[in-house]
């Protein structure tokens, strides 16, 4: 069964999320009115069941995600498994040096300090309990903020994080060094 | 913004200009090189910032035709003896290889630019596992102490790229004698004595290599070094004197070096 | 079109992959020959084309992958405020290019092609990721040899290094070349 226009578009978006997308914002990112996000996604949602897809489109509290489908957990538990090394990669090793010394702080800002995209590597991090949503800060989109959690203090070996090794923050922020990048910047682009 | 030029030959964008010279309609041999550059230079001095692409576009370009035409103003084979004719056709070749090998290039980098621009239209799933799902993995912060997470913290803060300025041609490094002059006091009384080649092993440029001497000349100067050296171009031996001052007015060292 | 129940279980692992998973990995997450999983992809790949869907599974990087279709980028620059990557300058790319097709390549070799200092912008390539030390030339100064990384071939969109367009396709055509030629000629000589 080919997919219209708008429920490709709407998958193609939640492929890419990493939370829950609420059907106010699908139905502004495609121009349409909201009440009609509701009939796409249950295309998507049939279509996927129909032609037997290997994920699902659900509806739960707060919006639409894409999730694997139930029968075949016992391979993607076993890719979740076989894949893990012992030890956090440098990426994810800084990335939890971030929060632990900037918390409360959001995927953006982290990214923004980072220069790359965090999105999994935040997750790897939540999900092995290291860091959790602590707050959400105020503004569009109202971003979860992220801070360490008991569990990374006691494997750290400390009962507070201002225990943490005092850190000087000889640097200019990310806004400050974005701007001088743009100062510097030529005219035309090259 | 292209450069552009305007002669007697040709008048229009600098690189076409070049195109046509190889393409041969147009013979470098009745170019008039420094007019192309003082219209070049005109122009520059009415534009209100400068625009670096197109100035080193235009150094770029400006330099193949000299090189051509100067190819093209070299004595002829009946001037020369058959061996310095044979490595004047050589020469020839290798030269012909290179901007070959230059277009191709650039031919490339077209190319990358197109993919690069397709590739970005499509974005990786970066969901990771979906909740539930049991991982046994053994304990990721194994080994990790306080101390390498700080360590990891200043390397994230401290590893953001340098302000990239499309300089094209030239590359800066700045590195200041201060920087060099804190950084010797901290090694120095540890290790006592030290040689000039030992202290800049682990430095990449030469431009490096001179502001290290640079900071000894000072360090000596304030009498908190003693240098000796063994004999002509022999190696520098570098002696921390112990009982001076341990902090030094770092402010008074306040030039930079730019290479 | 419904898929087999292996093509389903490699849906599932890319869903949650965040990198490209290869090959072999797949083969081993569902116990069978390793040369079955390509047409096992390919079936997946097909469906997706087919039926339209607003995802593409591709090859890159030396394995598979799950990615937005091309064609409904606008809605998910939109969503996911991508565009990170910043754009590199002319200079930058060729000495990508003679890295790409030189490699193993030293910095003095690149030098020498391009006729100017490429020190920074061999540094900027290694911080983007997209070269790396491969090895040591031997000789004096054992001198770093520089090569693409998997990070150039996400960037590409590409499998393979092979995969880049050949290199006599970017040369200038024969004629081209013949006239070039006769350029060089000394004048006497023309």
């Amino acid at each position: 069964m080919a997919l219209s226009e708008e429920s490709r578009a709407i998958e193609a978006v939640l492929m890419v999320a990493v939370e829950p997308v609420p059907a106010g914002l699908l139905a502004e990112l495609l121009e349409i009115p909201v009440d009609r996000v509701e009939p796409l996604c249950d295309e998507l949602i049939e279509s996927c069941r129909e032609d037997n897809r290997g994920f699902a489109v659900v509806r739960i509290a707060g919006g639409y995600r894409i999730q694997t489908h139930p029968d075949l957990a016992p391979y993607v538990e076993r890719f979740a498994n076989v894949g893990v090394s012992s030890r956090l990669s440098a990426a994810a090793l800084e990335t939890l040096a971030i929060v632990a010394y900037k918390q409360p702080v959001s995927r953006a800002q982290i990214a923004a300090l980072r220069g790359v995209n965090v999105d999994g590597v935040v997750r790897l991090l939540e999900h092995r309990g290291y860091i959790a949503t602590v707050g959400r800060a105020p503004g569009p989109g109202q971003p979860a903020l992220y801070g360490t959690t008991d569990a990374f203090l006691e494997r750290m070996g400390l009962d507070r994080v201002e225990q943490l090794p005092p850190v000087e923050d000889l640097l200019p922020g990310p806004d400050a060094v974005a701007e001088l990048e743009e100062q510097l910047r030529p005219a035309a682009d090259a | 913004m292209a450069a552009t030029v305007s002669l007697p030959v040709f008048e229009g964008p600098i690189d076409l200009l070049l195109q046509l010279i190889n393409s041969h309609q147009v013979d470098i041999y009745d170019v008039p090189l420094a007019e192309m550059v003082d219209a070049f230079v005109a122009e520059v001095a009415t534009w209100e910032a400068v625009d670096l692409s197109t100035l080193s576009e235009f150094l770029v370009v400006a330099a193949v035709l000299v090189e051509l035409k100067s190819k093209r103003l070299l004595p002829g084979p009946d001037d020369v003896e058959a061996d310095e004719e044979l490595s004047g056709w050589e020469e020839r070749d290798l030269l012909l290889a290179r901007l070959l090998e230059c277009q191709a290039y650039s031919a490339a980098a077209d190319a990358f630019t197109l993919m690069m621009e397709y590739a970005s239209r499509s974005v990786p799933r970066q969901a990771g596992l979906d909740d539930g799902f049991a991982v046994h993995a053994p304990d990721l912060l194994e080994g990790v102490t306080p101390n390498h997470l700080m360590a990891a913290y200043l390397r994230a803060t401290a590893a953001r790229p340098a302000p990239v300025v499309d300089l094209y041609h030239v590359t800066v490094d700045t590195v200041s004698v201060a920087e060099a002059v804190s950084e010797l006091e901290v090694r120095l009384p540890r290790v006592g004595t030290a040689t000039f080649r030992g202290l800049t092993r682990h430095l990449t440029t030469r431009m490096e290599v001179i502001v290290r001497f640079l900071a000894l000349l000072e360090l000596c100067k304030q009498g908190r070094v003693a240098l000796d050296q063994w004999g002509t171009f022999g190696d520098l031996e570098v002696t921390w004197v112990t009982g001076a001052p341990t902090t030094v007015s770092v402010g008074a060292v306040d030039y930079e070096y730019e290479g």
